[in-house]
C-alpha cells in the first residue's frame, strides 16, 4: 500500500510522485516532504536506534532538533551519517539506510543492552572494567566502542566541492517565520540592507505547520506573500536552506547554506554547501521555540511525539501519523495540536491535560489532571496508559501520541557568547539573557512571546530600535491581524511513580532514573550532571532534553530551576560538515603553490619538486640513466665543485630598506655591525630574537647610499618583513626608513663554482673580473640589455655569484646560462646539492637555525657586537646562554668512511649507557659528500668545540645503530675560503 | 652586448591569456609596469609637489587614480604603487626616481605581481565568494590589500563591472585556479 | 573580530597578526639596561582579564601596526591607535 | 566505597540504592595545612597526592566553580611523553607512567587507554627533528618509533597518500600515548581525596590572599577567610589574575584554546593523529565522536570561546588530512583558557612569598601532566624542594636564559 498515512491537504506538490528507498524497500513521496514526513506518510515509524540501549526510534519532530530518526543518506562516497530524516528533503531516487543496528532495524541484536539496562546506568563504567589493567585496551575498550558510535563514513574521499564567501548587511534575521518576516518587511521597505536567513527549505517558520491566519488569510499564504514582497526588494537578500550556526565577536555569524543536499548529486561546477561568513551590524534572532517532551515509562516509543510535530506533519504534509492519536498536554498548546487534529480527520482518542482546571475541549475525550503513566508497543505505539485524575488507570489503544510539555525559546545563538538565559516563570521556559552578543536582540518565540501577534509585533518593534541604532528610520505600519492567545501552562516535568524507565535524552538514553542516580552521586551541578549522564551531548545537543533534565535535577535538589542554571550552549547550532568549514582548502588546493622563474624549464628537465614552505623548488633533476636521487645529486654537486652549477634561489627572501636611515636600522635589527658596509658591497647578517636567539641569517647588499637590499632566508621572509614593519614603526619610529618586500620581483639564480666568473661574464653585459667585481660585491648590471643585480656571495664555498633579473627574464635567463654554460659542462642543481654544499661548507640552515640557538652555539658569538644596542643583544648574554660548556656547532665524520650517519641521532662517549644523562646533543643535518666520499654531518655538542678530534658514537636509538664518529670543525671544505675569492 | 632575455608571463606563457567562465572574463595583463613610492621622512610636501608637476596620482587611502601615463594606488601610509605601460615605462624606477629626487624611495614591483583585470556585467556575486570586501558598497576607485585563498592580493574596484587583481606572482595558477572554480560555481 | 582601521575603517582581524601587549612598546635602551631589567619588560606580563593594550599588525591589509585596546572577557574594542603614533608620542625615537 | 564489578552488578541487583556521594560537600574549616587553589586536575591531583603520597592531613581545595570545570573537562583528552627537551620529557615520562597505574591507584575508571599517538612527517627537516625527538625520549626511558610512509599507510590507509599537498612521508609514533576520559581523571581525584579527607569545596572564589611578614596566612574567599600554612595555586588560565593578589606578574598571557567534537560515528581512528603540516590533531572517543582540536585563537583571551577563523583553519587541516571526513559533523565546539608561557613551558616552584607556591603555564598541555602536575606540586608543598623530575620549571629560568622552548618560538606566547 502506497502512503497509507497521507490525508489531504499541506504544502506538498501532489501532481508529481518521486520514488526513495529505506533499508532497500522502496516507498513513494512527494517535492515539498522530508524524508520523515514520507516514510511517516508510508506508515513507517522505526527509522533508528537509540545510542545506548539500541531502542527503536521513530521521529520525535518535525524538524532541526530531532534526537531519533537519524539515518544514513545516500550511498557510497556520498554516504551521509547521522542525518535527520526531518530535515532532509525529499528527492527522487533518494537512498537512506538505518544506521547503529545490526542485523537489521527490526531486529538489532545490540538491544540485549536493553534487557541488561538495570546494569547500564550513568556512569556505571567509570565503577568497573578496571582489572587487570591491560583488558581495559584489548577487551572491553573494543567491544564498547564496535558498540557506539551512530552512523558510518565510508572511508571514502567525499566527492563534492564546497564553497565559502562573505556578506555583509544592516541587519541580519535569523529564521523566517512571522517574527522574522515581520523584521524583514520592516528593514526592507526602509531601505536597509538586509539578510533573512531560515534553516527551512520554506520559509514561514511555524505558519507553514499551523493552521492559524494571519491578515485573514491562511498564515502560510500571508508567509508566501511577505517572501514575494521582499524578493522583489533589492537590498534584502533571502536565503532559505540556509542555517546561521553561531555568532561570533562584533557581528560576524556563520551561516551554512545547503546548496545542492535537496538534489541527488549537485550541478555541474556547484558547491554541496557554502559556508557564509555574515558581516552584520545587527542581528534579530527570530529562531522561534522548540518544544519539550514530558517524562513518562516508556515514552520513547516510535509513535511518541511531540505534539507540535504531529500537528506539523498533518498541516504541513497532509500525513496523520497514526490512524488513533492521544495528546499528552500540560499547555493549551498541545489543545491546539488535538484540535487541528481532529480537524484534519484524525481520530484523536484521548486528550490527556496535566491541568486540573479549565474548560474542556469540545467533540474530544478530554481528561483533566490526567497524566501518561506507561506505553506499549515494541516496534511502535500499540497503547498508552493513562492515570485519571481520580488514579484510575486505563489503557487506551493508540498508534500515535502527541505530548508537549511546553515550548522552550531557542535561545542557543544568543547565548554563544556565554550570556545565560533568563528563566520566564510565564511560559515556563528561558529566554535570551541581557548579556548576549551586541548587536543582537531576539523577537518572537525566541523570545520568549509565543502568539503570532506577539511575533510579527515584536519582529517589527525590534527591527525599528535595530536600524533606529544605526541611524536608519523605519516604520511601525499596521500589522496584520492574528491570534494573540496568552499562554496558559503548569509545570509538568515528569511522572513520578512507577519502576520503568522514562527518557529524557532519547539519543543518549538518559533517562529520569539517571538523573537520580547523579543526584545521588552528588553530580548535582548542572555540568556534573550533563557530564556524567551525557544528557545533551548527544547530535541534538539536548534541544528537546536539556530543560527538562535541569528541571528534574531541580526538583530533586530542591532548588528552582534558574537556581539550577544551564549548561553552556556552544556554536554550531546544528551539526555542520567538516567539508563546509573548510571549503576549497583541501587536497592540493589545501594552501595554493608559490612556484619559481624557473619552474616551467625545471619540469621540462623531469626535476623531482620538493615542498619548501608554500614553494615548490626542485630538489634534484635526474639525468637519464640515473636510478637512485644520490646519483643525480652526487653528480650536481661534483659538477658544481669542479666547473659550475646553477641554482634558483628566488624562494630566499628580498626585502629593499630605503632611507638616510637605512644604515642606523640595520645595525638595530641585525647583531652584527652593518654601518660600515661600503656602497657597492655585500655582508652576511645575524638576527636575533629580542631573547638572544638567533633566528635568521642572511646577506644585506648596500646598493646605493641609502640603499640595500636584504635577503632572508625562506622560511622567515614573511617574519622578517613584519619584525623590520615592527622596528620602523613602533622600535623607532623617527628613522627614516622605507621598507618593501621583493622576493617575487626578482628572479635570482646562484651560479657557483671555478667557471662561475667565465660563464656569467659570457651572459653579462658588463667586465665582471675579480678587480671590477670583488667577492663580496653587489651591483647593478645587464644582461642582454635587461636590468639585473649581481651579487658575488657563496653559499657553496665556491666561487659564486648570486645574479637577478626581473621575474618574468628568470626561465629566459636559466636557458641562456644552460646554453652558455654547455661548454663548461654546467648544470643545474636542486635543493639537495645544495644542502650538501652548505654542510661541507659549514654553513647554518634550517636545521642549525631552530629556534633554540644562539649565534655563540653556532660559533658564531663573535658576530654579536655588544658595542650597539642591537634586537637580542642584551638578552643573549644571560648566563645560560654563555655557558662554555654549552652546545657548540661541530663537523662530524665517521671514522670509517663506509659508515652512515643520521641526522637526529645523538652524541655518546664511548662506553656511556643510552641514558639521558649521557647525552652529548646530536646531529642536525647530514649529507652525503661526494667530495670527502664519505657520510658528513653537522651536529650540536656539549662542549663542542673542545671536543675537536675527539671520537664518540652517534647514536640512533630508534633504528637501534650507531656510529663511531670523529668530532671535527664543521668546515669541511675548503676552510681557508680560497676559492670563494678564486 | 648579448641577445636580449624573452619574457614568460606569470602563468608560464610567451602571452598573457583570457579565461572565460560563463560571463566572467578573467583576463591576465602583462602591460602594465609597476613601483612603490614612499614618503621618505618629513618629505610629504616635496613628494606632493613632485608628483603634481609629474602629473602621477597619489590617491588617498584605500583609493585608486587613473591617469596618464601614470596611475596609483594607495598601499600604506605614505606609500603607494605607481603604474605605467610596461611597454614605455619597463624600467619604471629609472622613470619615476628622478621626479622625485631623495623625497621618496622608489623600487621596482612590475614582476612581484600577477595581475588579472576581471570583467562581467556584475562582479558581486563572484566577489563575495572570493574575499571580505564589501562589494557592493565600495565605490568606484576603491583599491584595498585582501585574502583571495590564502593568497594576498590588491583590489581595485574600477566599476562594479570591472576590478583589477594584484596577487602574488609564484602563486598566478594557484590564483586563477581559485578564480575559475569560484566562477564555474557561481554561474 | 572586527578590528576598526584608523585609517581603514572596519576590517577582519584575519587579516592581522597579534604579538601582544602594548607594554613591549617600553623597550628598554640595551646599552643602559641591565639584564634583569631587560628580562623583566620581555617577559612577565599583566595579563588583565579586561581592558587590554595589544598591539596587532595589518599584515595582509596596510603593514600599519596597531595598538588595539580590547577587553580580554568580552572582546569588545575600545580604542584603536597606530602604533606609530603612540610610540611618537610616548617620545620613542631612533 | 570500592569501585568493581562486582560492586555494579550488586547495586543493579538491589535498585541501585546503595551508591553514596563520590564526594561531600563541606563548609570551609578556619585553617587547614594546605589549601590548593583551583579544583581542576591539577589542584585535584595535587590534593590526592598530599594525603596519599606525602602523608598530609588539614587539606582543603578550593574551587570557584564545580570540580573539573576548568581545563581538564574542556580538551582533548590526549596523553603522551613526546617531548624533546630535557627539561620536560623526564616530567612527562614521569607523567605517562602514573596514567599507566592510574585507575587502579584511585579505584575509578577514566579509561586509559593507550591507542598509541602518531606525530605525522611531511618533509625531510621535520623526519630529522623527530629522530631527535624520539631518540631523547628513548633516553629518558619513554618509547618512540620512527615509521615510514608505508608503516603509516598501513595503520591508516584512507588518510591522504595519493592527493596531499605536503604528502606524508612517516610518522613518530609513541604506542604508549593515547588517550583518557577527562571528567573521570577530575571525578576520580576529587573521589580519591574526599576519602582521604580532603575538603572539596566548590563555589568558593578566592577574592585575595593575607600575606604578613612575607608570608602566606591565608586566602579571602567569597566564602569568608580560609587560614593556610601553605598555599598552592593550580588555576591554569586564571593564574595572572590569582597571583595578583599576591602582586606578581607572571611571564605568561591568557589565550583561548578551542576542541571540536563531531557527530558519532562507528569506529574510524585508533589512535590519536597529528598532522604535521596543518594545524590539526585527532582521536576518537569511545562514544565515537572525533575529538579533534588545532591552533590557539592567538590573541589574549579570558572567554571562554573563540571564533570561526580558528574552526575554518582547524577544518582545513581536518579535511586535507583526511578527505573522508568531509561528510561528518562538526558537533559541538568550545573554548578554554590556557595559560600560555613564554616559553611554552610550564612553572611549578616556590614564590617570592613564603609558604605560597604556584602551579602554572601549562600552555594547552596541561591535560597529560596532570598525575605528575599534581604530585611534583604535592612533592614541593610538603618537602619544600622540587621534585627531581619538574626542578626546570623554575620562574627564575627566564633570568637565568635557561628557556624550555620545545617549539623554538621565543618570548612569544601565543606561538607555543
Amino acid at each position: 500500500m502506497s502512503q497509507e498515512n497521507r490525508i489531504s491537504g499541506g504544502q506538498i506538490d501532489r501532481s508529481k510522485t518521486w520514488r526513495f528507498t529505506f533499508d532497500g524497500v522502496s516507498y513513494q513521496g512527494h517535492p515539498g516532504d522530508t524524508l520523515a514526513s514520507a516514510l511517516l506518510a508510508n506508515g513507517v515509524r522505526l527509522m533508528g536506534r537509540s545510542f545506548k540501549y539500541h531502542r527503536p526510534r521513530g521521529p520525535l519532530s518535525a524538524g532541526s532538533e530531532e534526537p531519533n530518526a537519524l539515518v544514513q543518506l545516500r550511498s557510497g562516497a556520498r554516504q551521509e551519517p547521522n542525518t535527520r530524516a526531518t530535515v532532509a528533503e525529499l528527492f527522487d531516487g533518494l537512498e537512506a539506510t538505518s544506521q547503529n543496528a545490526w542485523p537489521s532495524l527490526k531486529f538489532d541484536a545490540m538491544a540485549i543492552n536493553d534487557r541488561l539496562n538495570t546494569f547500564f546506568t550513568a556512569g556505571f563504567y567509570y565503577k568497573t572494567f578496571m582489572w587487570p589493567a591491560s583488558f581495559w585496551e584489548k577487551v572491553y575498550e573494543p567491544i564498547i566502542r564496535r558498540a557506539a558510535g551512530l552512523g558510518a563514513l565510508t572511508r571514502q574521499e567525499d566527492p563534492d566541492d564546497y564553497d565559502k564567501g562573505f556578506l555583509h548587511c544592516d541587519l541580519l534575521v535569523i529564521g523566517a517565520g512571522p517574527a522574522g518576516l515581520s523584521a524583514a518587511l520592516t528593514a526592507g521597505r526602509a531601505g536597509a540592507r538586509v539578510i533573512l536567513a531560515d534553516e527551512d527549505f520554506r520559509m514561514g517558520g511555524r505558519l507553514n505547520a499551523e493552521t492559524l491566519e494571519v491578515g485573514g488569510q491562511p498564515g502560510a499564504d500571508w508567509a508566501l506573500g511577505a517572501v514575494a514582497e521582499l524578493s522583489a526588494m533589492p537590498n534584502v537578500r533571502l536565503m532559505t536552506r540556509t542555517t546561521v550556526i553561531g555568532a561570533f565577536d562584533h557581528g560576524i555569524y556563520g551561516a551554512v547554506e545547503r546548496v545542492s543536499d535537496h538534489l541527488a548529486v549537485p550541478a555541474k561546477g556547484k558547491p554541496r554547501q557554502t559556508l557564509w561568513r555574515i558581516y552584520s551590524r545587527r542581528a534579530i534572532l527570530a529562531g522561534g521555540a522548540t518544544e519539550r517532551p514530558i517524562a513518562f515509562e516508556n515514552n520513547d516509543r516510535p509513535g511518541v511525539m511531540l505534539a507540535g510535530a504531529l500537528r506539523a506533519y498533518a498541516n504541513r504534509w497532509g500525513v496523520a501519523v497514526g490512524d488513533r492519536v492521544a495528546v499528552f498536554t500540560n499547555n493549551d498548546d498541545g489543545l491546539r495540536s488535538a484540535m487541528d487534529l481532529k480537524a484534519r480527520g484524525v481520530d484523536v482518542v484521548a486528550v490527556i491535560d496535566a491541568r486540573k482546571d479549565g474548560d474542556l475541549l469540545p467533540g474530544v475525550r478530554h481528561l483533566k489532571g490526567a497524566e501518561v503513566v506507561d506505553t506499549a508497543g515494541r516496534l511502535g505505539l500499540k497503547s498508552v496508559t493513562i492515570r485519571q485524575a481520580d488514579g484510575r488507570t486505563e489503557t487506551v489503544a493508540a498508534t500515535a501520541l502527541g505530548v508537549s510539555g511546553g515550548w522552550n525559546p531557542n535561545v542557543n545563538i544568543s547565548s554563544h557568547h556565554r550570556s545565560r538565559p533568563v528563566w520566564d516563570e510565564g511560559i515556563q521556559g528561558f529566554v535570551p539573557g541581557e548579556d548576549g552578543p551586541p548587536g543582537l536582540t531576539a523577537a518572537g518565540a525566541a523570545a520568549g512571546v509565543l502568539s503570532t501577534h506577539g511575533a510579527l509585533a515584536g519582529g517589527q518593534a525590534q527591527a525599528v530600535a535595530a536600524l533606529a541604532d544605526l541611524g536608519i528610520a523605519a516604520k511601525a505600519g499596521d500589522l496584520p491581524r492574528a491570534e494573540d492567545a496568552p499562554v496558559s501552562i503548569v509545570p509538568k516535568w515528569y511522572v513520578s511513580g512507577g519502576k520503568g524507565r522514562a527518557w529524557i535524552d532519547p539519543q543518549n538514553d538518559v533517562t529520569l532514573k539517571d538523573v537520580k542516580l547523579a543526584q545521588k552521586e552528588n553530580f548535582s551541578s548542572v555540568e556534573h550532571l550533563k557530564r556524567y549522564t551525557t544528557l545533551g551531548m548527544a547530535t541534538d545537543q539536548g534541544k528537546t532534553g536539556n530543560v527538562l533534565g535541569l528541571a528534574v535535577m531541580a526538583g530533586l535538589t530542591g532548588k528552582t530551576i534558574p537556581e539550577t542554571g544551564t549548561t553552556i550552549y556552544r556554536p554550531p547550532y546544528t551539526p555542520v560538515a567538516m567539508g563546509t568549514l573548510a571549503g576549497r582548502s583541501r587536497g592540493k588546493e589545501f594552501k595554493p603553490f608559490r612556484l619559481t622563474p624557473s619552474h616551467k624549464w625545471a619540469e621540462e628537465q623531469g626535476a623531482v619538486f620538493v615542498e619548501v614552505g608554500m614553494w615548490l623548488r626542485a630538489q634534484w633533476l635526474p639525468r637519464p640513466g640515473e636510478t637512485h636521487w644520490r646519483q643525480s645529486v652526487d653528480r650536481e654537486v661534483l659538477a658544481t665543485r669542479k666547473s659550475v652549477g646553477i641554482c634558483d634561489v628566488t624562494t630566499l627572501g628580498k626585502i629593499d630598506i630605503q632611507g638616510t636611515d637605512a644604515a642606523a636600522f640595520l645595525d638595530k635589527v641585525y647583531a652584527n655591525n652593518f654601518a660600515s658596509l661600503a656602497v657597492g658591497k655585500c655582508r652576511y647578517g645575524l638576527m636575533l630574537r629580542e631573547d638572544g636567539i638567533v633566528y635568521d641569517d642572511g646577506t644585506t647588499a648596500r646598493m646605493g647610499e641609502n640603499e640595500y637590499v636584504m635577503t632572508t632566508t625562506t622560511a622567515n621572509a614573511v617574519l622578517v618583513f613584519r619584525n623590520l614593519e615592527y622596528a620602523r614603526q613602533v622600535l623607532w619610529p623617527e628613522m627614516d626608513v622605507q621598507l618593501i618586500s621583493t622576493t617575487e620581483a626578482w628572479a635570482q639564480f646562484s651560479v657557483a663554482g671555478p667557471n662561475a666568473r667565465k660563464l656569467l661574464q659570457k651572459v653579462v653585459d658588463q667586465d665582471i673580473s675579480d678587480a671590477a667585481f670583488p667577492y663580496m660585491g653587489a651591483g647593478n648590471i645587464t644582461v642582454g640589455g635587461v636590468r639585473a643585480r649581481l651579487f658575488r656571495i657563496s653559499f657553496s664555498g665556491e666561487l659564486a655569484y648570486e645574479i637577478a633579473v626581473p621575474t618574468r627574464y628568470g626561465d629566459a635567463l636559466v636557458r641562456r646560462l644552460m646554453e652558455a654554460g654547455q661548454e663548461f659542462d654546467a648544470i643545474v642543481y636542486g635543493t639537495e646539492a645544495l644542502g650538501v654544499m652548505r654542510v661541507e661548507k659549514g654553513h647554518v640552515a634550517g636545521n642549525e637555525l631552530n629556534g633554540q640557538s644562539t649565534a655563540l652555539n653556532m660559533g658564531l658569538g663573535k658576530m654579536v657586537s655588544k658595542k650597539k644596542d642591537s634586537i637580542g643583544m642584551v638578552l643573549s648574554q644571560r648566563e645560560g646562554m654563555v655557558d662554555p660548556n654549552g652546545y657548540r656547532l661541530v663537523g662530524v665524520k665517521p671514522v670509517d668512511p663506509k659508515g652512515q650517519l643520521t641526522a637526529g641521532s645523538h652524541f655518546l662517549e664511548h662506553g656511556a649507557a643510552p641514558v639521558i644523562e649521557n647525552d652529548g646533543g646530536w646531529l642536525t643535518s647530514k649529507v652525503y659528500s661526494p667530495h670527502l666520499g664519505c657520510d658528513i654531518a653537522l651536529g650540536y655538542l656539549k662542549a663542542g668545540d673542545q671536543k675537536i678530534g675527539k671520537r664518540m658514537r652517534a647514536v640512533n636509538l630508534l633504528a637501534k645503530t650507531e656510529t663511531e664518529v670523529e668530532i671535527v670543525s664543521p668546515h669541511f671544505f675548503d676552510s681557508e675560503g680560497e676559492r670563494l675569492r678564486g | 652586448m648579448a641577445d636580449t632575455l624573452h619574457a614568460l608571463t606569470a602563468l608560464g606563457q610567451a602571452a598573457p591569456q583570457t579565461h572565460q567562465v560563463g560571463p566572467y572574463r578573467i583576463e591576465e595583463r602583462f602591460d602594465v609596469a609597476l613601483a612603490s613610492v614612499a614618503i621618505r621622512k618629513g618629505r610629504a610636501a616635496d613628494v606632493t609637489r613632485a608628483a603634481q608637476a609629474a602629473g602621477i596620482p597619489l590617491p588617498e587611502a584605500a583609493r585608486f587614480a587613473a591617469g596618464n601615463p601614470y596611475s596609483a594606488f594607495w598601499v600604506a601610509p605614505e606609500m603607494w604603487f605607481v603604474e605605467a605601460p610596461f611597454a614605455t615605462h619597463e624600467d619604471i624606477v629609472a622613470a619615476v626616481k628622478p621626479l622625485f629626487g631623495d623625497a621618496a624611495s622608489i623600487t621596482e614591483q612590475t614582476d612581484a605581481w600577477v595581475r588579472f583585470d576581471l570583467s562581467a556585467p556584475d562582479l558581486g556575486p563572484l566577489m563575495e565568494r572570493l574575499c571580505n570586501v564589501d562589494f557592493a558598497t565600495a565605490p568606484d576607485g576603491f583599491a584595498t590589500r585582501t585574502v583571495i585563498e590564502h593568497i594576498g592580493c590588491y583590489l581595485i574596484r574600477h566599476t562594479a563591472g570591472a576590478v583589477t587583481l594584484y596577487g602574488a606572482r609564484s602563486s598566478a595558477k594557484s590564483l586563477l585556479h581559485c578564480l575559475e572554480v569560484t566562477a564555474a560555481a557561481v554561474i | 573580530m572586527i578590528i576598526n582601521h584608523p585609517i581603514l575603517g572596519p576590517r577582519d582581524s584575519q587579516e592581522f597578526v597579534y604579538l601582544g601587549s602594548a607594554e613591549l612598546m617600553n623597550r628598554p635602551d640595551g646599552m643602559t639596561t641591565g639584564v634583569e631589567a631587560f628580562h623583566n619588560w620581555l617577559y612577565n606580563r599583566d595579563n588583565p582579564a579586561g581592558e587590554h593594550r595589544e598591539l596587532w599588525y595589518h599584515e595582509q591589509g596596510d603593514r600599519s601596526w596597531l595598538v588595539v585596546t580590547r577587553n580580554t572577557v568580552t572582546h569588545e574594542i575600545r580604542s584603536v591607535e597606530l602604533a606609530r603614533d603612540v610610540a611618537k608620542a610616548m617620545g620613542r625615537t631612533k | 566505597m570500592r569501585y568493581s564489578g562486582f560492586r555494579v552488578i550488586a547495586e543493579a541487583l538491589t535498585g541501585h540504592k546503595g551508591w553514596k556521594p563520590v564526594w561531600r560537600d563541606p563548609a570551609p574549616q578556619a585553617e587547614y595545612d594546605f589549601v590548593i587553589v583551583g579544583g581542576g586536575g591539577h589542584g585535584l591531583a595535587t590534593a590526592y597526592y598530599l594525603a596519599k603520597e606525602f602523608g598530609q592531613a588539614r587539606i582543603a581545595v578550593i574551587e570557584k566553580g564545580y570540580l573539573g570545570g576548568g581545563n581538564v573537562g574542556r580538551n582533548t583528552t590526549i596523553i603522551r611523553s613526546n617531548y624533546l627537551l630535557d627539561g620536560n620529557e623526564p616530567f612527562y615520562e614521569f607523567s605517562l607512567k602514573l596514567w599507566e597505574g592510574l585507575e587502579q591507584d584511585f579505584n575509578y575508571n577514566a579509561m586509559v587507554s593507550q591507542r598509541g599517538i602518531l606525530n605525522l612527517i611531511h618533509t625531510d627537516a621535520q623526519r630529522d627533528a623527530f629522530t631527535r625527538r624520539g631518540n631523547a625520549m628513548i633516553l629518558n626511558g619513554a618509547d618512540a618509533d620512527l615509521l615510514d610512509r608505508e608503516q603509516v599507510r598501513a595503520m591508516y590507509p584512507w588518510l591522504n597518500f595519493d592527493n596531499a599537498r605536503f604528502p606524508i612521508k612517516g610518522g613518530l609514533a609513541q604506542r604508549r600515548g593515547g588517550t583518557v576520559r577527562h571528567d573521570a581523571v577530575a571525578w576520580g581525584y576529587a573521589r580519591g581525596a574526599d576519602m582521604r579527607g580532603v575538603d572539596l569545596i566548590q563555589n568558593c572564589e578566592v577574592t585575595g590572599m593575607r600575606i604578613e611578614q612575607g608570608r602566606i596566612k591565608g586566602v579571602e574567599t567569597t566564602r569568608g577567610f580560609i587560614g593556610a600554612k601553605k598555599v598552592g595555586v593550580a588555576v591554569a588560565g586564571s593564574s595572572s589574575k590569582v597571583m595578583a593578589h599576591a602582586g606578581m606578574r607572571l611571564p605568561m598571557e591568557s589565550h583561548v584554546l578551542q576542541a571540536f567534537v563531531s557527530e558519532g560515528l562507528k569506529p574510524l581512528i585508533d589512535g590519536v593523529i597529528t598532522f604535521g603540516a596543518g594545524h590539526f590533531y585527532v582521536s576518537q572517543s569511545d562514544k565515537g565522536g572525533l575529538v579533534f582540536g588545532g591552533d590557539i585563537d592567538g590573541y589574549n583571551s579570558y572567554a571562554q570561546r573563540g571564533n570561526l577563523p580558528v574552526i575554518e583553519d582547524v577544518a582545513e587541516g581536518g579535511m586535507a588530512l583526511m578527505p573522508a571526513i568531509g561528510r561528518a559533523r562538526l558537533l559541538r565546539t568550545w573554548g578554554g583558557i590556557m595559560d600560555m608561557s613564554m616559553d611554552g613551558s610550564p612553572i611549578i616552584d616556590r614564590t617570592p612569598v613564603e609558604g605560597l607556591y604556584f602551579n602554572g603555564g601549562w600552555c594547552y598541555g596541561g591535560f597529560k601532566a596532570t598525575p605528575a602536575s599534581g604530585w611534583c606540586f604535592a612533592h614541593l608543598m610538603a618537602k619544600d624542594e622540587p621534585h627531581k623530575v619538574a626542578r626546570a620549571y623554575r620562574f627564575d629560568r627566564f633570568l637565568k636564559g635557561l628557556m624550555i622552548d620545545e617549539k623554538g618560538q621565543g618570548a612569544q606566547p601565543n606561538l607555543h
